[in-house]
């Protein structure tokens, strides 16, 4: 049943140190605000999965949040490499980081599983791929009719499921439009949820068709965060801040640079700073 | 005689390796470029389909990343991404898959995940993403790549998808029904596997390069076709599309006022 | 690459003798023209999968159409049996008519999985159920990270799917609107396809959020059929006959009055008799 | 004192059991009647949803199909029927699982597929449907059904779903971790498993039923709990919006000049 609190309280009640937690957004609707309180509220230990780790998870990685990653592509998309993830795979800091690496197809499985309450997917992949052979959750089944060998994958069952949607209604439900990735199952296979919207209002009317809804019965905190998706996009409120992710490159190539910025626009900013980028672009 | 660059060759020679019925699945940066390119020339009815769900895409400007809001609003329809890699790619219904590499070798296999051990990479690159799947699933799979040493290697670091294996039989083996890398695009020339072995032969040099440029930037002993062709030039009608294309998505990108001041 | 011909000729082109054919629709969108196609062509021996086999079904099987059918809730809703089902499994009239039951559970993952293009389907399912003991195509298997033994199912790839839609576009692009069932899954899972639609527009301008719209690539054959699901529903175009569906329970007791039935209204018809239902109810 | 008959009886009893934070998988006949019944009454909030995939559905007429349209049109959202099975049912999301039966035995096991034997029916039935799922992924279980010698038997020839098996401990032992049926509503009285044996025991009793009558239409023996109590008639409020909602869905259901001319 879906609350609406504050995001420090939504956070705070959802997400405990060591958790597994999930991050969605194919590109579009990030939860970069939802991210930053989880920096402010200093979570250690967790473990960060996402198809697509970029900007928000570079974020919690450099401030010393994670203890591992479950992806399948970490870059900054149409820019490069994260760097922050860089640094801590390859010289572990601020802290040692495990990966645990898939491919798209493997995760879309993986969370598609989780939503349908199975533990474990199956699909035709990883033919000649090496990933199989250095992540041991990789596993594979024969087809009982046609004897064909199968690659399976755990479900993703996050603890937490933490994303940004368009719109709550006064009940609660939740509307996300235009790419809709994978938030749905990320939501649905977790244990608990929170989702921050650009705005709460009093119907849905004038969906188009490429939507979900999620009912509140299947939600445990929404709050408005106006923005809250920014340098991501949200579709019919404001465009992706292409220029922020090309900034970010530069902010964090540096540890010093990237520190500052996090203390300047993270520790001491909130919620609030974002609602200047919810102005249809 | 019009003039060119050698990324634009590769872009308008990418592009005409397109049919017009294809059903493309199409990465960002170069592939994104070709395909689109197809789509305002020869290929108008081409289906594009990026992995962030979005069906039968007709963008007017390039996306920066796999989903861009103009993806999803010129797109047919738009629909999960579990839907996307399980009815879609899985499902067979794409004819060709355009992939990059930050390594390839001579049969086609890509690495895209790291330079170096993986457990203690050198370098730690983005990672395959739906590159394992699309190399094995699509009808076919062409490549686009600027050619380099440092690109086009002996032996990759690791295999993120499967070309060719080591040569003749071993997607067959692996249970791959499908064809893989049929065709490689370069900045230098057109490269498609010798059907005998496999490996990866020139049948189509650029207008101007040389031989030995090619083998200068190629990690492998490289080989020829018995009838190598020269690549026709692009068409005025090609570069100006490319280039509208092109500057159209610079305007567009470009966001003035925005981004500098961070969140 | 969908063809926009005649209903006779796309049947013909389509449909072989001895074909697997799945005529889905859950409720709504009944192909009840195609049907009545298929009866006139007089194919033989066909498989017909359906979760829901209704009126057309019992059609097809009183007709002599049928050698086996694949379902998983067999009867007339809101009314009682389905007479013709019933006296071919109970009496072996007009023939013998073998049953492959399912539960709906796993035919809908059944025809997921052909979508997919996965050989079989894992769900958790028919525990304690003695269909398991009845139906060999139900297997199980064992999850390989939990031990958890999870039931499972062939997947449905038909040769041919026969569905109706709400719309055409010009490109022969299919959309479905209101409750969509599984007709996706079915299309996309048979080898070949037939999509029976109330009207070809020229976009698809104002859909709502209910829609699934299939490229016209995933299509070979387009007919518009108005009225084509009567007495079933097209959502947007005319509510359910359900008159007709009471009525049918007494023409379809007795062999003599279902066959002077068929003679009158199939064999003696053709689709543009669907026309007149196609009014709003 | 109000008038009421008995079926009455059994669908405001049946409502009466449903919370109002309740999300429950709905079938069409008296299960749909005693939610819709809840809903306009003690629940308003309640969910229910259809297995034709429309998820929080207001249906102002009782649906004659498990898809009528009115469901969608008054629905949160609709999704397609795999991920109705998939997400909704099997991701353990509904609380309140509606069976009714063709037999039913003593332990809440339920055979809708046929009478006699499986492969040589002397009654073909319609199937199990969505119950077979239903009866283990949902939270519990209520069963609404008239009762009868012919319904209530001591063996049913098929279990199509499952109840409590056997007696106590069958759930667990094939998997199963949900409750199954806690709750047996009839037109005679309502039935709860005995904590002890799991077999379904009378706990409250219709006004002005007698025991005798409950044992002449159950084909086992009666058991009874030690606290008997009498089940509560239907209130004003409550038999006025089932008499409403039936004669709104009768008036409904009723499109004159139709079917007759039949194609």
């Amino acid at each position: 049943m879906s609350e609406v609190v504050t995001l420090d309280q939504a956070v705070e009640a959802a997400l405990r140190d060591g958790d597994m937690v999930a991050m969605e957004g194919f590109t579009h609707l990030i939860p970069h605000a939802a991210g930053h309180e989880v920096i402010r509220q200093g979570r250690k230990g967790l473990t960060l999965v996402r198809m697509t780790p970029d900007i928000v998870y570079d974020q919690l990685i450099g401030a010393g949040c994670a203890a591992k990653v479950v992806f399948s592509w970490g870059g900054n998309p149409g820019v490069g490499s994260l760097h922050r993830f860089r640094d801590a795979v390859q010289q572990g800091w601020p802290g040692p980081l495990e990966i645990e690496e898939h491919s798209h197809a493997a995760m879309a499985n993986a969370y598609d599983a989780g939503a349908a309450g199975l533990p474990f997917a199956v699909f035709r992949g990883y033919r000649g791929a090496e990933l199989a052979k250095v992540n041991p959750a990789i596993k594979s089944i024969t087809c009982p009719y046609t004897g064909e060998e199968l690659a399976c994958v755990p479900a993703i069952a996050a603890d937490v499921a933490i994303v940004h949607a368009q719109k709550a209604n006064r009940d609660g439900d939740i509307l996300f439009e235009g790419i809709v990735g994978v938030q749905k199952e990320a939501v649905l296979g977790a244990k608990r949820s929170v989702v921050t919207v650009e705005e709460v209002v009093d119907s849905f009317e004038g969906v188009g068709p490429n939507a979900v809804i999620l009912p509140h019965w299947t939600v445990d905190y929404v709050v408005a965060v106006p923005g809250g998706a920014h340098p991501s996009y949200a579709h019919g409120y404001y465009a992706r801040d292409n220029a922020f992710y090309k900034m970010w490159d530069e902010v964090s190539r540096d540890r010093d640079s990237f520190q500052a910025w996090i203390k300047q626009y993270v520790l001491e900013g909130g919620p609030q700073d974002f609602a200047r980028h919810a102005v249809a672009a | 005689m019009v003039d060119y660059t050698p990324a634009e060759m590769m872009s308008v020679t990418a592009s005409r390796a397109v049919r017009k019925d294809d059903v493309c699945f199409v990465g960002i940066g170069l592939p994104s470029e070709a395909c689109n390119l197809a789509r305002l020339t020869h290929a108008p009815d081409l289906t594009l389909i990026y992995e962030s769900g979005t069906l039968a895409t007709k963008p007017t400007v390039l996306p920066l990343s796999i989903g861009d809001g103009e993806l999803c609003e010129t797109a047919l329809t738009t629909v999960s991404v579990p839907e996307m890699f399980r009815y879609w790619l899985q499902g067979g219904r794409i004819t060709v898959g355009f992939l990059g590499a930050a390594q390839l070798d001579r049969f086609g296999n890509i690495n895209t995940t790291v330079v170096g051990d993986y457990a203690n990479p050198k370098v730690r690159l983005p990672g395959g993403g739906g590159a394992p799947e699309i190399a094995t699933s699509c009808g076919e799979i062409f490549i686009v790549m600027r050619q380099s040493r440092r690109g086009f290697v002996d032996k990759i670091d690791f295999v993120t998808s499967l070309g060719h294996g080591a040569g003749p039989g071993d997607r067959a083996r692996l249970g791959v029904t499908t064809k893989g890398p049929t065709r490689l695009m370069t900045d230098l020339c057109v490269m498609e596997p010798d059907p005998e072995t496999m490996e990866f032969t020139v049948t189509s040099i650029h207008p101007g390069v040389s031989r030995a440029e090619i083998e200068e930037n190629t990690g492998w002993t490289v080989r020829y076709a018995s009838d190598v062709t020269e690549t026709p030039e692009p068409t005025r009608t090609e570069l100006d599309a490319l280039r509208d294309l092109k500057a159209r998505t610079e305007r567009a990108h470009r966001v003035p006022g925005k981004g500098e001041a961070a969140e």
